[in-house]
């Protein structure tokens, strides 16, 4: 199936119906300072997608679109990345995330609920993070009390991704205190009209808010709506996470990469193609985002061949991260003053916008969430490295 | 005369602790100058505390720390001008009066581009990065060719300002354009030589108070960082336990130091001799290692926040916002290091 | 033809885990030639295995690791050039057959500065960074306009070789000084466009089996400063529990990863242009980063091992020399960087 | 005492000293490949600064030369800076660790019996560090077993500076197993001449064996030439290691800052002046190297004004150590391949010798000797930052 043929033929009908499709000027459109036409733009180009089949690729044979192989939806990444085509951002928890852990984890009856919804535009959104639990997802403190037929939820999420449009919530809460903190969690499926729930969006350094805190005041869950067992949470949600894993990178360090002109056009406008300075970063960077393209494909390889081991998902997360800092960091520098001033809001504007300021605080998303680059180090050094753990009992004496 | 720098600065922090951060210009300029901050650096024979750049750096740092908003710096810049101007008496004393009792005399905090039509006395041009120009009476500007310094009034024909909005909102810039404004109407402090001379030294000065104004922020940011570091837990430790984390706030700390110590160690030296090239190029190292370092540590701390450094509520990023513009600052175009280099090989 | 790559890179790794650390040359050798190593990236039309660029690098990154004295890169490099000539056969057959028996054709691994008088085709100039020459027959040459490439024999009137001692003793250096050489004595490769697309050729191996080494160099070092971390105890604890280390070593083989899959991406990109100028710029983002990853695993690694790898007999120090070595070979002068960015740019 | 008047006047006479008396070509002498020219280089070198009285500035008053305040002392080695006068390696540890030991801790017939000898130019070493002992001095094993009047030593020092020309050692020993590390060590000085010792050069990776290997096989130490009291060594070793703090970062600062010609010789030769990219990584390097000698000073000040506290030595070692590694990493990197050809053997060339790929390699002396880089970021950030300690009790429930 993966015949070097069919693979050129795909990317080649891909490429040409993006060039297609393509929404001229959809970053003003996106970006723009009114909410509801960025939704509308990303519901329009979600339904494009999708009905070109191009919008779940790895959803199981049977499915629209689905069945595809790993290499085929690599594929797909990388051309939407060459075609600078908008990122699904608004649909990715559901369309990934939800679908996935559904697929892997939920009962027939589940993804016959919630698999049509997906595939028709309902939006998904992710109740991991709490407020204090940083990286450390096991501390998490939201409770999921079981009363009946129903769990209900008391609590306050953080960090969710474009939660104040979302439908849907998958939802990790603590359902046991008493054992080890991993063990107590339990995974639920949320619906987000829910009496209870409130969404505020988190006001953040860019201007931009595609962040929201949810809050849960008793909020009533029916234990047909748990993945997995209950104090299974912790597996399912390892289960989410790893959903898209390979594939985001791909896309993005490919993004990077077709980005680069950006830096030339800058150059240029700055006049500074001359200066020895400025292209010895240059160069430097360019073999950098050249090795994060082959990183993160190799990475994918090792994945499809089955030859991954622990730790090699870190070091492509660590190597975007790092390498894209440097991107936008050259591009902050170079900018000089005019960079400085604020050209107003942009929302959903995410990386290599031109505008490099933002596009630098964009990227400390990179190093902060899903696993800041300090947990990437540590579990390249202790996984992949065999460098010594920490054992699990050290502790201060006195708690500061 | 270092005892009361002392007082001056405790009672700063005392002030800006009080006023919040960042520390908004419509509550601390009045108070500001009814605390007599800025006759602080003004000579003694001109009615001021005689503490010099010292004084008026001290207190940059200690602004730059609360986030100041108020425009405190160019009006340094604007009165010191005045001070070393000139003028002939009581013109020059009745405009330190007008300066310190609260009327606002601003400036760049870069370069401008003005020059003067030749023979008739025109002014025309740019000056961007002109701080609360909105509340000034008048902004100090110099020709592109250093050949004129100058009083600007801004309620005259031929004078518009913009605002400019920054990602740094603890500042308010704006740029200003000049409109064939005739130079007769304008109070010239210097021409020639001597205005060569005061641009020079106004260039030092801008150059360390930028350098103090980012020590104080950087400072203020670590010890926020820190106390982060402190509080938060993870993995059932405090972060601050890491030691990873230890070793950078560690390097932080200690490039810190380093770039604290040269800019005392320039105030010292030039304390007397700020309009020649020596005094230029010594305020220039600190400048640039001053703006690089608190950049440094604000790229650093925002990392060591983490997802709480995002959120706009708290201050982390105001910190980072106001070193990115630090660095641009100042005669930043070419870059502060190669000037360093330049003079130094002599090739400048 | 992948299997076979993988049998000869393990075959490699135990021949080298038995010639010690640096692999002498004396040794290393007379055992590759006797397992057909240089026949390796020979085309199979020729009697070669066929294992192209790939094969050759292969065998670099294990050379490299092993801190390899023999001159097997140079000795690529020449035999690549007679493979890929017009040369008539049966001479080019022989040739091979020659260089892959164990007579040594070697090549500099900077570029000569040569030139050929004009008319009469006598060669003069000076070639540096030949490796082992004193042990070669030939030397593969090519003069600076890139216009004719050639196989100098070292046993005629008016070519000189000086032994350039390096801190790396890995390798042996030779300034080679022609005078006058008569080029019609030499055995000449190609000349014009046929000269300038061998060249370039040439300089894209080159890259890429510079590359290949240090890699090979910084996943042998990174492997035994791992190892001392682990074993060495400082206060009651290995230090490889210290997680200001752990991070370091972290971002050390992050690093090291993208340079090796950069280098894996282009040798799989290029296989079948080498001669043309993608290939060439392609080759030079490979060098660029795997020479800067093998310095900066060098570096971090002797402050790593502290004071052992200041000691002679440890070693550590062999590798930073390598590194730093091969950090100004192939086409260093200008600095790589630059040459990609410009590159980029158009401005090349 | 310390009027500017008289500094003024101490900084001009020793600077007229040095004009009149430094050496010319003393690099080219000290550094030739012959041991005996460069130990008697050093040799005329401490006689002539001896006699002058600028050997023994920080002696107390009534000794030749001593007296000075520390700001004296502070001009003495600016001044020996500033005219690259050659350093006493060779007799260091005699003037400060061995001096000033024996003034704060030992005996009055300590004092009486050794300092004479020093002043007459006897070679001292020191004995403290261990293989495997590192940064952590708690952990020494050289043995020290009292027998009547004696003790008998029984191990192994290394990095012992100069030991190879000693004639005396101050050594750091354990005289008791049981108690915590610390306390059982014992502070002896040695004869070098004694039975059972011998010395082994370390062959350093700069050709260099400017250290050596001191090995212990029943050597018998007069309990009279026992500093302290016996299991107080780690007290007097902190005496002995605080004796010099502050002086010689003020003059290693000093020299860089006066090698910075080396650079601009460099670039001139290599016709990299007009490099933006040379001339920004100057530029930076500058203004750092002045920082660090500014920071070196306020230290200083600090001492003489006691208001030193703990953490701050520590800045100024790792501030100087980081610079110095940006500015040979610098040169060695514009001196290209010229760069990577072997000059040959120089025995004691320390820094800033203008061959940079000699002086980068012995730059790491100042990262790992003396307190690594690591452990003064440790002290850093625990004593002057506050940030948590480590438990003692941590460790590993099974050691590696």
């Amino acid at each position: 199936m993966d015949s070097e043929e069919n693979i050129r033929s795909l990317r080649m009908a891909v490429r040409a119906w993006l060039r297609e499709n393509v929404p001229a000027g959809w970053r003003e459109a996106m970006t723009g300072t009114d909410q509801a036409s960025f939704v509308s733009a990303q519901r329009d180009w979600f339904a494009k997608l999708s009905e070109a089949g191009y919008a779940t690729p790895h959803w199981p044979e049977g499915w629209p679109g689905g069945g595809r192989s790993l290499v085929e939806q690599k594929v797909i990444f990388e051309e939407v990345a060459r075609a600078d085509a908008p990122r699904l951002i608004l649909f990715f928890v559901a369309l990934y995330h939800a679908a996935c852990t559904l697929l892997e984890c939920g009962t027939a009856e589940q993804r016959e609920r919630y698999l049509p919804g997906i595939l028709a535009g309902e939006i998904w959104c992710q109740g991991f993070s709490e407020p204090n639990a940083g990286s450390d997802l096991a501390s998490l403190k939201t409770r999921a009390e079981r009363r009946g037929d129903h769990y209900v939820i008391n609590g306050q999420k953080t960090w969710s991704t474009m939660a104040q449009y979302a439908d849907r919530c998958l939802l990790l809460a603590r359902s046991d205190r008493s054992g080890p903190p991993q063990a107590g969690l339990t995974y639920l499926l949320l619906d987000m009209k829910s009496k209870g729930v409130s969404v505020r969006p988190i006001s953040q350094i860019t201007g931009d808010d595609e962040f929201a805190e949810i809050f849960f005041d008793d909020v009533e869950v029916p234990v047909t709506d748990r993945v997995g067992e209950e104090g299974n949470g912790w597996a399912v949600a390892q289960a989410t996470l790893a959903s898209e894993r390979g594939l985001t990178l791909v896309e993005l360090s490919q993004r990077m990469r077709y980005s680069l002109p950006l830096l030339r056009d800058l150059m240029r406008a700055r006049r500074c193609e001359g200066d020895s300075a400025a292209r010895r970063d240059l160069g430097a960077l360019i073999a950098r985002v050249d090795a994060t393209c082959a990183l993160a494909d190799q990475y994918l390889l090792k994945r499809i061949s089955g030859t991954e081991v622990a730790g090699d998902a870190s070091m492509v997360k660590l190597h975007y991260s790092r390498t894209l800092r440097e991107f936008v960091s050259l591009g902050r520098r170079l900018s000089g003053l005019q960079g400085q001033y604020d050209p107003g809001f942009m929302r959903g504007a995410t990386q290599e916008t031109g505008n490099w300021t933002l596009d630098f605080m964009n990227s400390y998303n990179w190093s902060i969430a899903g696993g800041s680059d300090e947990i990437q180090r540590n579990i390249i050094a202790e996984r992949l490295l065999g460098m010594a753990r920490e054992p699990k009992n050290w502790q201060l004496e006195s708690p500061a | 005369m270092t005892d009361y720098l002392g007082e001056l600065r405790d009672s700063a922090r005392q002030v800006l602790a009080g006023t919040g951060t960042p520390a908004s210009e419509d509550k601390l300029w009045p108070l500001l100058v009814e605390l007599g901050w800025l006759l602080a650096p003004v000579p003694e024979h001109l009615g001021g505390l005689g503490l010099g750049i010292e004084g008026a750096c001290s207190l940059h740092t200690e602004l730059g720390g609360g986030l100041s908003q108020a425009a405190y710096l160019p009006a340094t810049l604007c009165l010191d001008a005045v001070c070393h101007s000139d003028l002939p008496e009581p013109e020059r004393a009745a405009w330190v009066e007008r300066l310190c009792s609260g009327e606002l005399g601003t400036a760049p905090l870069t370069d401008p581009a003005l020059t003067l039509a030749s023979g008739a006395g025109a002014l025309s041009g740019l000056a961007a990065t002109v701080q609360s120009a909105d509340r000034a009476s008048h902004v100090l500007l110099w020709t592109a060719d250093h050949d004129c310094l100058l009083l600007l009034a801004l309620d005259q024909p031929g004078v518009q300002i913009t605002s400019r909005a920054t990602w740094d909102v603890t500042r308010r810039l704006f740029d200003l354009r000049v409109d064939n404004a005739a130079l007769a109407e304008q109070l010239v402090l210097a021409r020639g030589d001597a205005a060569r001379a005061a641009v020079r030294r106004l260039h030092t000065l801008r150059d360390l108070s930028l350098a103090a104004d980012a020590i104080g922020g950087a400072a203020a940011l670590l010890a926020l960082t820190l106390e982060h570091l402190a509080t938060r837990r993870q993995f059932g430790r405090p972060l601050a336990l890491f030691q990873a984390l230890k070793h950078r706030c560690a390097d932080l700390k200690t490039r810190l130091a380093g770039a604290e110590a040269l800019l005392q160690d320039s105030l010292a030296a030039i304390s007397t001799e700020a309009g020649d090239a020596g005094a230029l190029h010594t305020a220039h190292k600190a400048k640039y290692l001053a703006c690089a370092t608190f950049l440094n540590v604000a790229e650093e701390s925002l990392q060591l926040h983490g997802g709480i450094g995002m959120a706009d509520e708290h201050p982390c990023h105001l910190f980072l916002k106001r070193a990115m513009l630090n660095e641009h600052l100042g005669s930043a175009e070419q870059g502060y290091e190669i000037a360093i280099a330049d003079h130094f090989l002599g090739t400048a």
